[in-house]
């Protein structure tokens, strides 16, 4: 029985810790939070020269070839750190879509720059509000060139390029497109979370090549999302961590009544709440990990599984730190909005956990089925 | 049982519909955005219609004839309310001076001063705001610490105190300081009123996390303030203080964030698509419709068994207490509901993107302040527990120790 | 604006709550939990005797015809005594569906002696578990006769009469059926509040009477259900009620860690939390009451409202009064859980709180399209 | 990570299961009730199984060698509860007795008490019980009254026991009682071991709410100890039951109480049809299984996280605290959702009717005492504050005052 992290994978979380304790503590977040700047280059550009972009990249394509468990590990730390670079949209989906998906020659064209942080990637997938389906989709990839129109992409404005997903012919495709060339239109979006900004982007017979065979887009993107929804679970995790450690600093430090606040119940069992919920899904990504490190057939189910179970720890962890923090909690000067807005971005990027609940029992129904 | 007004309350209402009709559309503008407050132009309106309302014995309804209010009844301010609320008018920046600052005055004010202050603030002349709460201390209000210290026929006051809604406009404001720290807490506080030009005194507005201004802090520096705006003896400033908290829940002032309910989730589940269909279509979306429905409604016909009682002359009981416990929670749910439904597009502010104008991403930011303000969910409960149930207070360490000597975390 | 009793009304309640304090104390229900006895005999007469049954009977049939209203308080007082009598069933269900579905006859023959408490009658819809659907229900009303098999009906062992729902042809019909005739075979059934029992009644070509038009039963028995669930919710908000006040007598006489236990947050909250559900619950019953007296359009959404608020309070409290009382609350012996079985009983007579959300959703929908 | 074994576990599950294939079959039999520890046969059949596993060195696999046991490793245990429970074996008479009393007898007995008393409950001759709780002192174990006094070479005790599982058919018991009132509660307690046939000691069966009884309360009437079966000195009582108390959590008593979860809900779920179909297709079921399967997946990867820790001879994180309080809420919702979906069905008790042979309304009436018994929710989330988030304690008012002072309530 082994589920936990390696020795050496608990090494590189210390690592990954301090040194996002020391680049980026939470006012790096506010920084980009306060400004128009699509992300903090500075820092992405030291996190590519670790190597963290690149830890799941086959050596191959410019990564070290470490695996997905290293990248588990960098993604909590991430998270933890609210740090404001667009390591999720540019690894987890787009290296990922290109991996899966990409032919030899995209893998080689695009992926070393990916991992050497060279260029940042994102994928485009919501059209409105709601849940996106194949037959919804209303962007379109004809004869290499892309038309229509993406929101809520995330890392839109500092994305080079994009995967998007578009009709062709019948059925769904995947479509790279270089967001620098003619007949692409970046809109600005403002959104709950502008520590990772989201952005629209307008396409008007942008050039664009196919990724993966035609038709076969859907099924790809849900390879990619469910294989996204362990790292971005992992990020949630360790945001969730974070509030409930910012939660109990604050309950230790602050008085009422001639007390400590952790003393009262009524806080004590709010903090213990937190805990349960980090915990189960701390167990729950761990076995998400072993999935996607190993590929396992149980992964759709427990990459479901860790999605719902992680949205659910940071979406409370978030808003009873807020609630533990009393007035300061709702001010824009303390730190407690900017856990509470990532815990957003990360909960709507890749399809809210409602969604995600239906994916999981749709699986538990397919394997019953089999 | 019914939903009329009595024969009196019905004439009294056609009373108030004329004068409303002829007087109020002057004054009535659509409301242009978070930062009203902070605009003059606004305040000029509030003025004049505040005036409007005292020169037609409709400020002060309840309040006793010899103060210059009607000597109504509650039902009446109540059906004032309801008819003035149909109208977009510019009543918040005189909610906490007639609710609580003018009540605290009648009640402990010198003969002098509730003569002074009490008819300009009726008349709209002078705005009040309330400097209670101080970073130290919020749910724990008697905790404060701005001292106070005499100096012949004056008090110097120097501190900070937060959370105060319109000390940035307002003329004068009533402050609770600790004028003698080697006492307990609740023993050591004076009270005073205090005029808001005062030099040394200066208001910074608090920005919310939902980037709305609603609050100032106001730091204190050698504040002179003379010892006839002193309310109630020196020492004796937590009883002054208690009947302004008793004040509080009839007062609370109401912002104008955006603020989701059920109609507007009834909208957005029909207006967007999940994954087989409209979400209104969808089991999951229509309980939880159900579930917020009945929690709104709960909470409307509890308004109502509250106006029953007033209605007939009663006192209401205790179940309007329940309002903020059960509103700001579900505000929030809603509030992520309806961010969940818009699925990747959740998180968009962008009101020409997200659904209802960014409705339930807006409100989201706003519900922790809600959840917050005006009692936290705990204290609120704690309240229910003690006051309507009548269960023990928590165990209390700080009654009986100086309040120098109490522990203050930082 | 007048949402409340009148004082006659309060004084009927103040009589209510002290006779069923002086003749039904717990002692009494959990006498007839623990026996075979299918309910109170003694109890009931005195209750008929007092006119209590034909409160909303008119007098032309029997009754006092004082109406709803107050039936609504004397309800609110059989729930928080848990009275174990069959008025529920004998007048909120069968009398209801005569007066609302029988024909002149009809009413003469049964709505006095219902009233006077000669004959007790029950209403049978339950044919399996899962909710019951026209299409669904198998038991078949042809030339006068019933065949079929129902489960669950409340006070099947002490009823005399029963409204049935039956297949009639291709629609739904009511049929009275006599349960002391041939043809009829009543089985026991547990269940979780032996206190009101429920048992299955087999119809093998019974003798029976139609009640109101053919085919036009569902309609009838739907009506029957909503007027039902304003009655059935004031006996929740009663039972509801003596929950929370049981829990606050024992979290104060209870002592623990040197203190009262009521003086612990954790406690105080959750009693906080009841008496919140409750008074939402005594609001929108309020409501429904007026809506039920005054036959508004509005009824249906009402008690709909009532039905979820009220079951929902119910069971809250009656949980966490046992979880108030500790070691003791789980226990045959003490009271709790008396409460606890009658929550169930009212949950799910009628159908459960799940059933009647999306009763209340479909008529919200209903009246936004018109 | 992986799931496998590591080589010596290999080994040693090996040699588990050879023993168990040739042993156990003859001691498993089907479960045939609640009352099954109240049956003799039962009994025989569990002390000739607890002999099977001592003779070969399977009892006390944890235990140091010169007290009989194994000297084996954590994990060895695990994996030989995880083999063994794969029988349906008759264990459950000796948890208390291996897991809490002997721990407590081997850290603080005599000599000769060790010697007298282990290798007769490692054999399975003798069945122990714990006799702590009184009605009086549940969650506050230190606020029990259950007297002794000392009278030469003897103790007189009086008083009632409460929650005594297997009281009725244990020859030994551990036994905390008040040996002096006058001093504060955790300094007046004295632990003994008690024959549980002596003259004036009477277990009466509980009958809980589900109709089970698997606990007992026990009623002491000058039941005579002798002094050589104290355990600790006089009045240090509460030092020896902390020992026990530490060893509680890893001898939690599982009854074998029907309780639904995940896999019957889904069941259910496709088995029954609500108003457009089956169960299984509507959204707001699905949704509730969803958060349900991540409660129950969540709770069985934190037991392999520990067991993980186990495995590599490390100490467990503090994760294991989640478990009661996460299932136990689990379990009676899940028993409530089972019973809505069954609509008017759904307070059946009767096993031909209700769906799953009834076995959600039979977990309903057994979850509110799960939600008590082995620690409430209250305490369990205060044990998780204090132990594991380092919060302080609640403020405590019984420290320093003598216990017969102490307000009791009735």
């Amino acid at each position: 029985m082994n589920l936990d992290f390696s020795d050496d994978q608990k090494m590189l979380r210390d690592q990954a810790r301090r040194f996002l304790d020391e680049k980026s503590p939470l006012k790096a977040a506010r920084k980009i939070l306060e400004s128009d700047a699509p992300y903090d280059r500075a820092l992405y550009k030291e996190i590519a020269e670790l190597g963290w972009l690149g830890a799941a990249i086959p050596e191959s394509y410019g990564g070290l070839g470490l695996g997905y468990l290293e990248l588990c590990v960098i993604a909590e730390e991430l998270g933890r750190a609210i740090a404001p670079v667009p390591v999720s949209s540019s690894i987890y989906l787009c290296a990922e879509a290109i991996l899966r998906a990409g032919s030899e020659a995209q893998k080689q064209a695009y992926l070393p720059k990916l991992a050497s942080g060279e260029i940042v990637g994102t994928l485009a997938l919501a059209e409105k509000a709601g849940v996106p389906r194949p037959d919804r989709l209303e962007t379109r990839l004809e004869g290499g060139k892309l038309t229509g129109r993406k929101i809520a992409v995330p890392d839109a404005g500092g994305a080079d390029i994009a995967v998007v997903a578009a009709r062709a012919g019948s059925g769904v495709s995947l479509a790279l497109v270089d967001l620098k060339g003619p007949g692409v239109a970046r809109e600005s979006e403002r959104s709950v979370d502008s520590t990772l900004k989201v952005g629209g982007l307008g396409f008007s017979g942008a050039k664009a090549e196919a990724l993966g065979p035609s038709g076969e887009g859907w099924t790809l993107l849900q390879t990619v999302l469910t294989r996204a929804a362990v790292l971005y679970g992992f990020e949630q995790l360790g945001g969730a961590d974070a509030a409930l450690a910012m939660a109990r600093a604050y309950a230790l430090e602050r008085y009422a009544f001639g007390r400590q606040i952790a003393s009262f119940q009524a806080i004590k069992h709010k903090l213990a709440d937190m805990y349960c919920l980090i915990e189960l899904a701390r167990s729950n990504a761990y076995y998400a990990a072993w999935a996607l490190s190993s590929d396992a057939a149980e992964l759709p189910l427990a990459a479901a599984a860790l999605r719902v179970s992680a949205s659910e720890a940071f979406d409370f962890a978030s808003k009873e730190n807020i609630q533990t923090h009393g007035g300061m909690g709702f001010t824009w000067e303390a730190d407690p909005h900017l856990l509470l807005r990532r815990q957003v971005q990360l909960r709507h990027v890749i399809g809210s956990p409602r969604a995600w609940k239906e994916r999981l029992v749709a699986e538990l129904e397919r394997r019953n089925a089999a | 049982m019914d939903f009329d007004d009595t024969p009196e309350e019905a004439a009294f209402r056609a009373e108030v519909k004329a004068f409303l009709a002829a007087k109020a559309p002057k004054y009535a503008e659509p409301w242009e955005g978070e930062e009203t407050t902070r605009d003059d132009v606004y305040l000029k309106r509030a003025r004049g219609w505040q005036a409007e309302k005292a020169a037609a014995g409709y400020a002060g309804i309840t309040w006793p004839k010899e103060f210059g209010g009607r000597g109504g009844k509650p039902m009446e301010q109540v059906v004032f309310g309801q008819e003035e609320g149909k109208y977009d008018l510019p009543t918040q920046p005189f909610l906490i001076g007639l609710g609580m600052c003018m009540q605290t005055l009648m009640a402990h004010g010198t003969p002098d001063l509730i003569k002074e202050h009490v008819g300009p603030a009726l008349r709209g002349e002078k705005i009040w705001c309330q400097l209670f709460s101080e970073p130290i201390a919020g749910s724990d209000l008697a905790g404060i610490k701005t001292r106070s210290e005499r100096k012949g026929d004056e008090w110097i006051v120097n501190g900070q105190k937060v959370w105060n809604s319109g000390a940035h406009y307002a003329d004068w404001g009533i402050l609770v300081t600790r004028s003698d720290p080697s006492v307990p807490k609740h023993k050591g506080l004076t009270f005073f009123i205090v005029d808001m030009k005062s030099p040394g005194l200066e208001p910074r507005p608090i920005k919310q996390i939902s980037g709305g201004a609603h609050f100032n802090e106001v730091y204190f520096t050698d504040v002179r303030i003379p010892d006839r705006q002193r309310l109630g003896a020196p020492g004796e400033g937590w009883k002054v203080a208690l009947t302004t908290l008793m004040n509080e829940r009839l007062a609370v002032t109401s912002f104008r964030d955006v603020s989701v309910d059920v109609p507007h989730l009834l909208r957005l589940a029909r207006s967007i698509d999940l994954e087989t269909g409209p979400a209104i279509e969808n089991a999951a979306v229509r309980e939880k419709i159900a579930d917020f429905y009945v929690r709104s409604q709960g909470l409307k016909f509890t308004n109502y068994r509250t106006l029953t009682a007033l209605s007939r002359g009663e006192t209401p009981g205790p179940q309007s207490s329940i309002g903020k416990v059960v509103s700001a929670p579900k505000t929030q749910q809603i509030a992520t509901l309806g961010m969940d439904l818009a699925d990747m597009a959740g998180g968009l502010l962008d009101g020409d993107l997200a659904p209802l104008r960014a409705a339930f991403s807006q409100t989201f930011l706003s519900a922790p302040g809600t959840r917050i303000a005006g009692g936290t969910d705990e204290i609120l409960r704690n309240i229910i527990a003690e006051r309507v149930l009548g269960l023990p207070g928590d165990i209390r360490v700080d009654k009986d120790v100086p309040y120098k000597e109490l522990p203050t975390g930082r």
